[in-house]
């Protein structure tokens, strides 16, 4: 039992008016422990301040309770003024008989009792508060990105900027992610490569940043602040310290039939490749699936050119340790596999494309150098139509049911550029909707359709038969309520997009909680969307849900921004409102583990001491303080009552509940 | 202290800090009226309550018990009021079976800007537990008052 | 009646996004004055006796082209057998009564062609 | 020696029930008996004994012992004894009779637990002579006879009629105040009585022999190493301690209802965790110690410090309830083995 | 069986797979068998039993037995084989050290049915056929066997054993079964019916704990209700009001983790039908939250750690069951 000081509040007449203030500073001075109670006109005021000081240390106080407003306004308040007087500040309670009294009962005989009882609860409460000691834990002052698009190098160059040390991981060769693959970007038409090289550039020049390229998140481990991270570099069986990138070994590699996966299979390259010209790292990698000399031990050309001696088939994975204080995800995404979709024909004939491999098509540096040609047999097509929406906004098992978000802009785009470029072809778009928001983006769209003439069209492809060359698209439009049949020389498919198939493993790594169409969960939808709900994991781009380049960016840099947030503090304060086990009453059983969002929860087997001098091992939960945010989902999973919620106690609560109902 | 004679119920709200507690606020910052028998007791998160409070609540004369939470998708943990809807429907459901008036029993998503929804929902709950009169199917004896 | 529809076929219109791929796919199209995804935005907005006047739904292949395509699972062709079986069974659209069959006994009628002279109907 | 005819049973009872509260083993819808107030309508039960014993009735499970209240900052003490109300327990079998010598010992010896005692004063107990033991039966092994139990009044039943002997005081006043039994003779129960006794002959565990637990044998019984095995399976539930009739442990425990503190004492079992837990923690941290003291109080302590008497009716109660029928019989047989 | 059963106990112990084994114990009558750990060939010749009668549910003992060292060997009906799984999932178990033995069960037989036929003095019983002869002081009765099972047999779930090392006879499938019909009876009554049928239940409850402490789901370390920290502790229901208690939270606790073996109503001294809460409870979650049996294997989510984004809300409760 706490020696307890009650504090009634007027609020000047916010308060005062409807309850008896002195009443309930009498009645609850007879609360058992009460060794103090008063009233005064403004608690919160310096002299009410003083007041409670005083009082705590003329009469021993153990226990705070203040009858006020709700502690939202001034819970930390009446923290820092006990404090100063010596007791700790998690040894005060509030009972709110502003908001939740005063101010909605204007019966004051009936308000003056429920500010008697609000106050017997918060007695209660008090007299089984325990101290509280928030602890601290050191932040390690480097960050790590997983994927290097536009996404991940964005967020590494603001982190750099800002003086911190940062790593970004890439799986592919060369970072650049997907805006490599783009030929023009939405709404400016401005080439994606000649505002996208410069910053893998400086990214790679950054004395701040490390980029491991070639390279996966092999384990995390430990907690924000503190994580300990393995990377895994995969073998590429070339040095990285020694190659030059000049490219000798890539023309002379007499495996010519490689399908080239930056330009989507489209045409072909060598078992040694670099990526593209603007590659960065550019140091050429072995494809071991095709290479000879890896599969058959016979060939050896490209070590024979190599006049840095950069080649090693010896070469294996390696595995490197780092530690950071944050990690930020920026996985990306995907298009969909379009093999569900037979009724496009897209596995049937190679003139229906997706919208990237399109892309590609129309790039300068992309399979056919720029001109738009038919796959098949490189004609020019006559007449091309665009189909939206395939596989975005379905409710079936087929699809996603989400909206893709960026197929809108980037089909308009394909149809204003196909026009521009050969203003002799028919573009027609099918559309269920036209979604456009953002700046300058329906003017974009507009002018697809009146400047450029591009047939916009309500409706929905229901098949797509090649015949004699040709694609024979069955179509319906919805205004002018009939069918269309077009003979059309390309079709081009807007396929949904999906994150990225590492995301999910990653997350269970990470133990950030994902949707149930694998993209991140943030924190707080509105106020908190950079941020995982797992502290200390920051999201950046698409792998947080669908996102166009500049909504990517910008994320990246909020993103960025919170990571330097975090890195510029030396030691984080933890919430000492955290859940504690009883080692003695765990079983053991998970069940917490399961609940808990942030991952805080872990298992030890530990040594016990038995009856009669013996000792058991049992598996017991551990809390890690620093993680926790003291939800409380653990506590009620719990079926032996062994995980509590410091602050929030199962008899602290109870204590309230029979003070409220006495 | 007792106003009248008539059955006055008593009710405890558990609110959970970030959305329900706030909104309770914010009706009393709207000097938007509810019944004086409705307590409110604030917890972390919807997913703190554990069903025990709710039987403890009864035990000791509660008439009825509510859990205001964020709504969901809205909690401040993220996945908090999701475990909390699970267990609160399952526990509802035992109670219902075991006879216990349904209706003595509610969750309500009540979000940081809906003080007149707080209000609103206070204003209905205690009616329906007026309605319902005193709880003597799930009290103890020993902690009758009259 | 639009609730009949939507328990005969168990189909929720309310889904339909309108992007017209049923009808994209309907290889029936030019024979039919309402297209499926018509039929779809009639059933919902309670349209159905239009429908049911409509000569197009005999012409409905049942193909399930809609069907299958259809990204929200609404499943038209279903609509349009629901309308059908609605105009089959339409109190007094039987073809014969009760008490005319003694006259129409036979002995190389089938008895099937009498049953089948009756329809089923609802109330 | 007086009797009443079967179907009178009703006007025995009602007249029984006009003076005082009379409990009757009878149907709980559970296909088990317990003891019933009687009422209008009730009837005697089939069944060979209660499940809970009628020990329940003397010292019921709980009891209310004192209250108290803060007033200011003072402490006020409230008396909340629920004084009994004269009762009448009808049907009580041999072996709960003898338990009521067991109790008494315990509760009537200083200091005199006045709780018990009052009862024990309000209640006129009335026997049944067991007319179909069953096998978990072993009465007859603590020299109980099934066939001619003790009690205020004795009893015995045939198909036509009940027959009435009363033993004491108590039992006479009672018979007194029962006009509607009429006399016969001694010999009536006779035949009864012997058909009982023949089949309590043929009972499967008479051959129980418990000779040696005695005080000499006391150390080597607790050391014994087979305690380890015999506690192994046992679940540490209250089952045989609630439903046995010579149980006695009771723990006092505080309840605050937000007005005051009740306390009020509870059975306790030795098979539960917290048994005789102290400040310290407990001296049975285990099962095994746990169970020990079951079976070495009824069957050793006990005896060892009344007169040989053991804690033990044969009831059965546990023979049948064990959920993992870990029970005194194979407890005391296992024991005997050491003993030899 | 009970001989093959036999063997593979003496050869699991000769070939060293295992140094003891946990089995059932003979007793005093055919019926009173002990859950018993067995450490020589002379103890699994002479007391080793498998009968009708040996209806308890070993896989609870594993908890401490697999803590012993050494290995034990254990023999699992298919509902035990459930709990297994369910305290293996719970990490209740170390598994290392357990090696099971599964074993088929034709159901087993409830002494109390026996009595409740009237039948007392009972001293030997036979089997001929599907029917069991019983001797007893006053004669002698013929049941048929299935008049004797278990209620919970009767509503047997499976015969499949989810857990083994080895099987002894067939591998069993799940059953449809009809086990929540009198759930879905009380579910139709009036509240107050429901009320009236539960106070009458729960009200003769004696806190014995006996469904507790049998229940492998009730494995914790230390119960709520028997740790004075809990603030919640009692040790008897001294108000109506503790009867329910005790039973709704030990109901909640094992939600999602019951996997309804029956033991808590086997074993109730009073004849509580204290499944028909935990049966409640998977009804319940089966309906709302998809099927999910507890201990049908190690990995899945028990409803109550699981939710998804559109979850019915708990006004629920308004429209589903009876008045």
């Amino acid at each position: 039992m706490q020696r307890v000081g009650v504090f009634v509040c007027w609020c000047g007449s916010n308060i005062a008016a409807t309850v008896d203030v002195e009443k309930v500073a009498e009645v609850l001075g007879q609360e058992p422990g009460v060794v103090f109670s008063t009233h005064y006109q403004y608690m919160c005021s310096q002299s009410g301040q003083e007041l409670i000081q005083n009082a705590i240390r003329e009469h021993s106080l153990t226990g705070v309770v203040v009858c006020s407003c709700s502690p939202r306004m001034h819970e930390n308040t009446f923290r820092k003024t006990c404090e100063k007087a010596g007791l700790n500040p998690y040894m005060v309670e509030i009972a709110n008989i502003r908001e939740q009294c005063s101010w909605i009962h204007k019966n004051k005989e009936e308000a003056t009792q429920k500010a008697v009882i609000l106050g017997r609860a918060a007695i209660a409460k008090v007299h089984l508060n325990a101290p509280l000691t928030a602890g601290t834990s050191p932040v390690k002052k480097r960050a790590l990105v997983i994927g290097g698009g536009i996404a991940g190098i964005q967020t590494a160059l603001d982190i750099a900027d800002a003086g911190f040390e940062v790593d970004i991981v890439e799986k592919e060769p060369t970072i650049g992610g997907k805006m490599t693959q783009i030929d023009k970007t939405f709404p400016t038409l401005d080439c994606a490569a000649c505002i996208l090289t410069p910053k893998m550039v400086d990214a790679a020049q950054n004395e701040k940043i490390k980029i491991y390229s070639y390279s996966e998140v092999q384990s995390v481990k430990g907690f924000v602040g503190n994580f300990r991270v393995t990377i895994k570099k995969k073998a590429r069986y070339v040095d990285e310290t020694k190659c030059t990138g000049c490219g000798l070994c890539t023309e002379k590699c007499p495996q010519k039939k490689v399908p080239n996966a930056f330009n989507l299979g489209l045409d072909q390259r060598r078992a040694i490749y670099i990526p593209f010209a603007q590659a960065v790292p550019k140091i050429a990698t072995i494809d071991a699936d095709y290479c000879t000399m890896l599969k058959t031990g016979k060939c050896g050309v490209c070590s024979k050119v190599c006049t840095a001696g950069a080649i090693d088939y010896k070469q294996t994975d390696r595995f490197i340790e780092e530690e950071y204080g944050a990690i930020v995800v920026a996985t990306g995404f995907n298009p969909i596999k379009l093999d569900q979709y037979d009724e496009f024909a897209y596995s049937q004939s190679p003139d229906v494309v997706t919208s990237l491999e399109f892309e590609r098509l129309m790039n300068a540096a992309g399979p056919t150098g720029g001109t738009l040609l038919r796959p098949s047999d490189g004609t020019h097509p006559k007449t091309i139509v665009f189909v939206q929406c395939v596989g975005s906004r379905c409710d079936d098992s087929k699809g996603k049911s989400y909206c893709s978000k960026i197929c809108c802009m980037y089909t308009a785009k394909h149809a204003m550029l196909c026009r521009e470029k050969y203003p002799d072809t028919d573009v027609y778009v099918f559309y269920i909707d036209v979604r456009t928001p953002g700046k300058n983006f329906d003017e974009f769209y507009r002018r697809a359709v009146e400047e450029y003439g591009v047939h916009y069209v309500k409706g929905m492809v229901g098949k797509v038969v090649p015949e004699n060359g040709k694609l024979k698209v069955q179509a319906s439009d919805l205004l002018g309520n009939r069918q269309l049949h077009i003979d059309a020389d390309m079709v081009v498919l807007a396929a949904a997009i999906e994150p990225d198939k590492s995301a999910r493993p990653l997350a269970t790594m990470l133990t950030a909680s994902m949707d149930t169409n694998d993209f991140f969960t943030e924190a707080h939808p509105k106020l908190r969307p950079v941020e995982s709900p797992t502290a200390g994991i920051f999201l950046s781009g698409a792998c947080q849900g669908p996102k166009d380049i500049p909504e990517t960016v910008a994320q990246a840099s909020a993103a960025a921004a919170k990571v330097i947030g975090l890195l510029a503090k030396d030691s984080l304060i933890c919430n000492p409102c955290t859940a504690a086990p009883d080692e003695l009453m765990c079983n053991g059983c998970s069940s917490c583990e399961k609940v808990c969002p942030y991952g805080a929860i872990t298992y030890i087997d530990k040594e016990f001491r038995g009856p009669n001098r013996t000792t058991l091992v049992r598996r017991v939960a551990q809390v890690n303080p620093a993680v926790c945010q003291g939800c409380g989902a653990c506590t009620v999973a719990c079926p032996s009552g062994a995980m509590d919620l410091k602050g929030f106690s199962n008899k602290q609560i109870m204590a309230e509940v029979d003070a409220i109902c006495r | 202290m007792s106003v009248n004679n008539e059955f006055q119920p008593t009710i405890v709200a558990f609110c959970c800090n970030w959305c329900s507690y706030a909104g309770a606020d914010l009706s009393g910052t709207n000097r938007l009226q509810y019944p004086a028998n409705v307590k409110i007791i604030r917890i972390p998160c919807s997913c703190r309550l554990n069903p025990m409070f709710i039987l403890r609540a009864f035990q000791r004369g509660a008439d009825g018990v509510i859990l205001c939470g964020c709504h969901p998708g809205d909690c401040h943990y993220t996945t908090g009021n999701y475990y909390a809807r699970r267990r609160m429907t399952l526990l509802f459901s035992m109670l219902d079976y075991l006879g216990i008036e349904r209706d003595r029993t509610r969750v309500e998503w009540v979000s940081a800007a809906e003080g007149a929804k707080f209000a609103a929902t206070m204003n209905d709950f205690a009616a329906t537990i007026h309605k319902l009169g005193p709880n003597r199917r799930l009290e103890d004896l020993r902690c009758r008052k009259d | 009646m639009m609730d009949t529809i939507k328990r005969i076929s168990g189909v929720n219109p309310r889904k339909c996004m309108k992007c017209g791929k049923c009808t994209a796919s309907c290889p029936a199209f030019d024979e039919m004055e309402f297209h499926p995804h018509q039929f779809v935005d009639m059933v919902e907005n309670g349209r159905i006796d239009q429908l049911m006047q409509s000569r197009g739904i005999d012409f409905c292949l049942s193909c399930f082209a809609c069907v299958e395509r259809c990204p929200r699972n609404v499943e038209p062709a279903k609509l349009i057998e629901a309308v059908r079986l609605a105009v089959v069974r339409q109190q007094g659209g039987d073809h014969l009564r009760p008490e005319a069959i003694p006259h129409l006994l036979d002995e190389n009628l089938p008895q099937q062609a009498i049953t089948a002279a009756f329809r089923k109907y609802r109330k | 020696m007086k009797k009443i005819a079967i179907s009178k049973l009703n006007d025995l009872f009602s007249a029984i029930s006009k003076e005082k509260v009379l409990y009757i083993p009878a149907d709980d819808g559970a296909n088990q008996a317990r003891f019933t107030p009687w009422q209008e309508g009730l009837t005697l039960t089939d069944k060979l004994n209660t499940v809970r014993s009628a020990k329940d009735l003397f010292f019921p499970q709980v009891e209310n012992l004192v209250n108290f209240k803060n007033s200011g900052k003072a402490i006020q003490i409230i008396e909340n004894r629920t004084e009994p109300q004269p009762f009448v327990l009808f049907g009580v079998r041999a072996c709960d009779c003898r338990s009521f010598d067991i109790l008494d010992r315990v509760f009537l010896s200083d200091p005199v637990d006045t709780f018990y005692k009052t009862r024990r004063e309000q209640g006129v107990v009335i026997t049944l002579a067991c007319n179909r033991p069953t096998e978990t039966c072993f009465c007859g092994v603590f020299g109980i006879d099934g066939a001619d139990p003790q009690g205020d009044v004795t009893c015995w039943m045939d198909e036509a009629a009940l027959y009435w002997r009363a033993n004491t005081e108590k039992g006479e006043a009672l018979t007194a105040a029962l006009p509607m039994l009429t006399d016969c003779a001694e010999e009536a129960i006779d035949p009864i009585a012997a058909k009982i006794r023949s089949i309590l002959s043929k009972l499967p565990l008479n051959d129980l022999d418990l000779t040696g637990f005695n005080r000499d044998r006391m150390m080597e019984l607790f050391n014994s190493p087979q305690w380890e095995d015999l506690s192994q399976s046992c679940l540490g539930c209250g089952t045989c301690t609630f439903v046995c009739p010579t149980c006695q442990c009771y723990d006092v425990q505080d309840f605050d209802d937000g007005q005051q503190v009740r306390r009020f004492r509870c059975w306790d079992s030795c098979m539960f965790s917290d048994f005789t837990m102290m400040a310290h923690g407990t001296n049975r941290p285990t099962q095994k110690e746990r169970f020990r003291q079951r079976f070495m109080h009824k069957l050793s302590y006990f005896p060892n410090n009344n007169d040989g008497i053991f804690g033990c009716v044969g009831c059965g109660r546990c023979l049948q309830k064990c959920p993992i029928h870990m029970h005194i019989v194979k407890v005391a047989k296992a024991l005997k083995e050491d003993l030899k | 069986m009970q001989e093959r059963l036999k063997q593979k106990a003496l050869e699991l112990l000769e070939n060293g797979t295992a140094d003891r084994i946990l089995g059932w114990k003979i007793g005093e009558f055919f019926y009173d068998l002990t859950p018993a750990v067995f450490k020589t060939r002379q103890e699994i010749q002479e007391e080793f039993v498998y009968s009708p009668f040996a209806g308890a549910n070993l896989s609870k003992y594993l908890i401490a037995e697999s803590r012993k060292g050494g290995k034990v060997a254990v023999f699992l009906k298919p509902c035990d084989s459930y709990s297994f799984t369910q305290l293996l999932k719970e990490h209740r178990i170390w598994r290392e050290n357990v090696y099971v033995v599964g074993v088929q069960c034709g159901g087993m037989c409830d002494m109390e049915k026996l009595r409740a036929k009237g039948c007392e003095g009972v001293l030997s019983v036979g089997e001929d056929g599907e029917n069991i002869v019983v001797e007893t002081l006053y004669g002698t009765n013929v049941f048929p066997r299935a008049e004797l099972l278990e209620d919970r047999c009767i509503t047997c779930k499976s015969k499949k054993v989810v857990t083994f090392d080895e099987l002894i006879g067939e591998q069993g499938t799940e059953l449809e079964s009809d086990r929540f019909s009198q759930v879905a009876q009380l579910e139709a009554m009036t509240s107050q019916e429901r009320f009236a049928f539960w106070q009458k239940e729960l009200s003769r409850c004696i806190r014995c704990n006996a469904c507790r402490n049998v229940c492998p789901a009730c494995s914790c370390e230390k119960c709520v209700f028997d740790n004075p920290g809990s603030g919640v502790r009692n040790k008897a229901a001294a108000d109506s009001f503790e009867e329910s208690l005790f039973h709704i939270i030990r109901a909640f606790h094992v939600t999602g983790r019951c996997t309804d073996c029956g033991e808590c109503s086997r074993v109730c001294p009073q004849n509580i039908p204290l499944h028909l809460l935990n049966r409640k409870m998977i009804k319940d979650m089966n309906e709302l939250y998809g099927t999910y049996q507890a201990g049908a294997d190690p990995d899945t989510k028990p409803p109550l750690t699981d939710f998804t984004l559109d979850d019915e809300e708990p006004s629920i409760v308004h429209t589903r069951g009876g008045q």
